[in-house]
């Protein structure tokens, strides 16, 4: 789950890595109040889950609570990359003497947490990863040792960083890696670490900011997965996530409902391999996940059936953990409460798919048909639209 | 022969009380598996389906002689099911439990990489060798036995191509499913490289998926080391473009891992691909 | 440093391991009050850094505030093994259903903290470890690791914990290993963990408690080092340790000024050796430790010279980290300041050993003999006894 | 030949700027040892005694090609000190630090055991090849060369039998202080056993305390692996009684470790016990 900027930088601060004391305002009036309270230069900025933002016009420096107001203004209702923008954070102008790059990621490949460091901070970091490699220190930590302070020395004299920061720097690595430990962060990244003025002299601060949580330990932490800002996507998908279901809205005519990840992406490819020739494409990606029980399978299918372009629906499950007869269940209750004609190709397959089978056929449903084969039920699917 | 199960294994199933843990002992010992015993914290003295239940896996192990745990237990006693069943010294561990933090893998996988226990998963659906022994939650009638070896990242996937193998005559020595966690034990190269040296394995079939560079490592596996045929297939051509993983991700990636991608990895050292599961079976 | 019981309780209970709601007195009077305070049954028990106070009856259990202030002002001022008991702990009683071992501590030989836990609690755990040692039950932790609910559920179960307890006990498991940790401990010890009746029902306490903490640590937690309770100790121990040396009074007439344990004692030894048949031993066991400047000198010379019994002196300083010509430095420093006639044998043999050799030899002191080797001293030092 | 050091070795300073750092490298050059640089955190680029500072292990490694690392740290930066040299694969660590909690050190050998490295103390002397290397505090002209190995368990005890033996005229061909702290890299064992395979050492001595285990242990080890001759003294013999080690603490060890059971369990394997150092040349 990806955090705000402005999220990611209060949990930096709540783990004492420095960041600026900028709020968050979701209308123009509220900007130009934190831009009053603040003082003098402010900086507005887009709070969206994507990148590019400053290319996009999102993030604007004023000297003026009126001029905080015009940028809000204009940021607020922006779209970029498909994300409209609701909230802006207003974080008062810094005094940058320097622009430095520091992350701490999950490095799958070494199966160990990855701390990067660049004296390049401000830019693209992709830009100097191809560029000059050599000026990313790359430090992995042992997970069970944590990070050691020789690792920190290493990062500090790899950068060049002037020794005085050397302290300063010491603290903010150790505090994000507890930041990251403590809230399964994914990757804590600061971009730029920041050398800038202040009254008592020049200091390290977080002046971007951006976290990602480990899905699977949002459970854990309840107070983290509060922080969930959805504004942006589509409901379905919001729905979805709210029953356990992993579902993205694709376009197309043919609602999928699959269990496991692989085989769902692998019935998106069939329904294409069948279906583009003729512009008929799957409406959704939708992976009830292992163990779905019939309340989750009945929640997906209502999902599917909200969607109006949803011509004919292919459910396609093969039983391992989830059991074939709790799908036929799930699939007779949805449509009970939901009803349709639409056609309906069945494939269950696995684990108990006798029962469930039975409970279908007994069930005498003029709309549903069932398929053995996987790629027998994608033709039917596709026949179904056409036939439509 | 077969690889890393067979009629003798001794398996333990750790969470044999929880609904999903008893469900598929069930499933196990009907299918043949050699299930010894289970371990709930708290239930020891217990019988379930006319095995022992015991408190830890220790006790377990000294009392059956397992060599094999299955984890069911829930995510946030996950990891400590698979450390305590390393520090039991259980000779292969397979993990099934679905939802444990990235972080909390990467301890399990330094504590693993000190041990002799080799593991499976977790997030996967365990494996099957057909005919004789089956640990986790595979459907068994879709596997039958013969001469080629299946390995997968994927789930369900696992299931339709070891069916569709079987649906044409074609039976398999071990099904492995390693699972797509971001962190987990074994990799198709760790299963790759067993296949290679079974002296009943002839053919492999590969099943992978979009995202990470696992397969474009056993790709460059396959042409250094292996002898024998591989067959792959590539979930997720069609998938929509991923969340961003953040520049850090992309930056240690080396790149998104699309389908298109890994495909032509495969083609480029003459692994043939499928362009749906149904047509593995042609391809071998 | 050994902790008494009632700090190690105060400790315990600060990490969340419940123990009574006891408090300390230093009078029979304060003793009266406290068990006014807690109502019905007390217990007085005598704090002191010695085992063995029950046999001694430095424990009692009372019924009212007057046999409370009985209890203490037989218990103060008590001499339990050549300990001055000087505290008593005044505990309320406890309805004790059932009473356990239970001890996390360092196990030297394989290199990690070993949690022991045992049925048989209340008890000499010696004697179950003789008799009985399968009712010990051993779990070692991986210090990287820390403890793991694995391994409280193999102490639960293989002490026949009955179950209803099990939760109580991994937390009160978790929070001792926390106490352990946090506190650089090397021994945290609750002989009983009674589980006792109360309002709410039964529950696991921590009716007696024993920790050390690792003498290396007490430079980063001063607050534990503010727990030294040195009351019963020689003074010349407290100032020794205030001094950062090794100083253990032994009664003998030789004293000795050593560097490092070994040669310490190897000096020991030797003095013994020839000192022995006529009635003539150490005074002291004095350890300089490496890196001994010429304060830390000067200040065990003090030391020695503060001892009466003392006849004769024996420098032994083997300089290796140690100097010798800053040991001869504050040779000179500590007799000017605490002059004696006193025959002083030196020993200087190492590093810097003739510039050390000169400054003596240059002081020309009259009482003060040098010697090359170890013998040669321990008989000079020996016959300058008899001589006196 | 002598063992761990020689005029090759190059050796690494920790902490080469603090007060006893730079003395003894001093020493450590004018003795002839073959130091190579220092390091010390926001001094690298610096010079000392001639010899480059660094601010990482790793980096002065890459830049020296050192092989051993001396460690003069203060002791709360001592640990992270010796898991920096572990980390860059230093061959040879030894830590002269004084003062290390235990917990500290549990942590490290943790680490220790999974790497090819071997740490020497801490709370050590360090150790002598006579004529060719020191590395650490032994003072060097308490040494010669001959054919007599020794180690120690105590500092200054150490110099007083290599002292004793030199005075008789009795070279040795390294002399090792393996420290006292409860939990320490080498043991008695490692260092007898790599005195038994050295072809220059006929003798050796064992310097040993009262406390612990470690040697009753080295007398199981000489009985069962030496062929060669050991000589043991036990300092301690008059030590007052120390201060309890709480029950935990009596039943884990098994014993008090006094100087009368060590002194007996090495005469009942052969090794003979000298009652005070000067006696030790008379019993090779």
């Amino acid at each position: 789950m990806d955090l705000h900027e402005y999220q990611a930088k209060q949990l930096f601060a709540k783990f004492g890595v420095p960041a600026p004391k900028g709020k968050v305002a979701r209308t123009p009036d509220e900007a130009a109040a934190i831009a009053k309270e603040l003082g003098s230069v402010v900086v507005v900025k887009a709070q969206v889950h994507t990148g590019g933002r400053g290319k996009a016009g999102g993030v604007k420096v004023v000297k003026s609570p009126e001029e905080a107001r015009a940028a809000a203004e204009k940021i607020l209702g922006m779209d970029i990359k498909k994300h409209k923008v609701q909230i802006v954070l207003v974080d008062p102008g810094a005094d940058i003497k320097k622009e430095l790059y520091f992350a701490v990621t999950n490095d799958r490949a070494a199966r160990k947490p990855l701390f990067m460091a660049s004296s390049e901070g401000g830019m693209d970091i992709e830009q100097v990863n191809r560029e000059t490699p050599e000026k990313i220190i790359r430090v992995h930590v042992d997970p069970l040792l944590g990070l050691r302070e020789y690792q920190v020395v290493k990062m500090a004299s790899g950068m060049g960083l002037a020794r005085e920061y050397w302290g300063q720097f010491s603290k903010i690595a150790h505090n994000l890696y507890r930041c990251y430990v403590e809230t399964d962060a994914t990757l804590c990244e600061i971009n730029p670490l920041a050398i800038v003025g202040t009254e008592s002299g020049p200091m390290l601060m977080a002046l971007d900011g951006k976290m990602s949580i480990d899905n699977n330990a949002l459970m854990s932490h309840p107070d983290l997965a509060e922080l969930r800002d959805a504004s942006g996507e589509p409901e379905e998908e919001i729905k979805a996530r709210e029953e356990g279901l992993n579902y993205v809205k694709l376009g197309g005519q043919i609602g999928c409902m699959v269990n496991g990840a692989g085989l769902a992406m692998a019935t998106m490819d069939m329904v294409a391999q069948f279906g583009e020739a003729d512009g008929i494409l799957p409406a959704n990606f939708l992976d009830v996940s292992g163990g779905a029980g019939e309340d989750k399978v009945a929640a997906a299918l209502r999902i599917i059936l909200s969607d109006p372009a949803v011509k004919s629906i292919m459910i396609n499950i093969f039983g391992g953990i989830t059991r074939c007869d709790e799908v036929a269940k799930g699939i007779l209750q949805a449509l009970a409460e939901v009803p349709t004609d639409l056609p309906m190709i069945i494939r269950l397959t696995g684990t108990n798919q006798d029962e469930g089978l039975k409970i279908i056929n007994d069930a005498n449903l003029p709309n549903v048909q069932s398929a053995r084969s996987f790629s027998e039920a994608a033709q039917k699917a596709v026949a179904a639209v056409k036939g439509a | 022969m077969a690889i890393l199960i067979d009629r003798n294994t001794k398996v333990l199933v750790t969470g044999i009380t929880g609904k999903q843990g008893l469900f598929h002992t069930r499933q196990m010992i009907e299918y043949g598996t050699n299930v010894v015993g289970g371990v709930t914290p708290g239930k020891g003295g217990e019988w379930v389906e006319g095995k022992p239940v015991f408190d830890t896996v220790i006790a377990a192990k000294e009392a059956t002689g397992a060599n094999c745990a299955v984890i069911f237990v829930p995510p946030r006693f996950a990891a400590d099911s698979m450390l305590e069943a390393i520090d039991a010294g259980i000779e292969f561990i397979v993990a099934i439990t679905e939802g444990i933090p990235v972080q909390q893998m990467m301890k399990v996988r330094a504590v693993l990489d000190q041990s002799t226990s080799k593991l499976l998963g977790a997030n996967c659906p365990g494996l099957l060798t057909p005919g004789q022994s089956k640990v986790g939650i595979m459907p068994g009638f879709i596997a039958k036995p013969g001469p080629v070896g299946v390995v997968s990242r994927s789930g369900t996937l696992t299931y339709e191509a070891v069916f569709a193998l079987t649906e044409r005559g074609i039976g398999q020595t071990t099904c492995v499913g390693i699972g797509g966690d971001p962190v987990n034990g074994m990799s198709f190269i760790d299963v790759l490289q067993m296949f290679e040296e079974d002296a009943d394995t002839e053919k492999v079939v590969l099943i992978g998926e979009i995202g990470g560079t696992d397969e474009q490592k056993a790709a460059d596996f396959i042409k250094e080391h292996m002898t024998k045929p591989v067959v792959a297939f590539i979930a997720g051509q069609r998938a929509p473009e991923g969340k961003t993983m953040g520049h850090a991700g992309a930056i240690i990636e080396g790149g998104v891992g699309t389908a298109a991608e890994k495909i032509e990895k495969f083609n480029s050292v003459g692994v043939k691909v499928a362009s749906n599961p149904e047509e593995i079976p042609d391809l071998l």
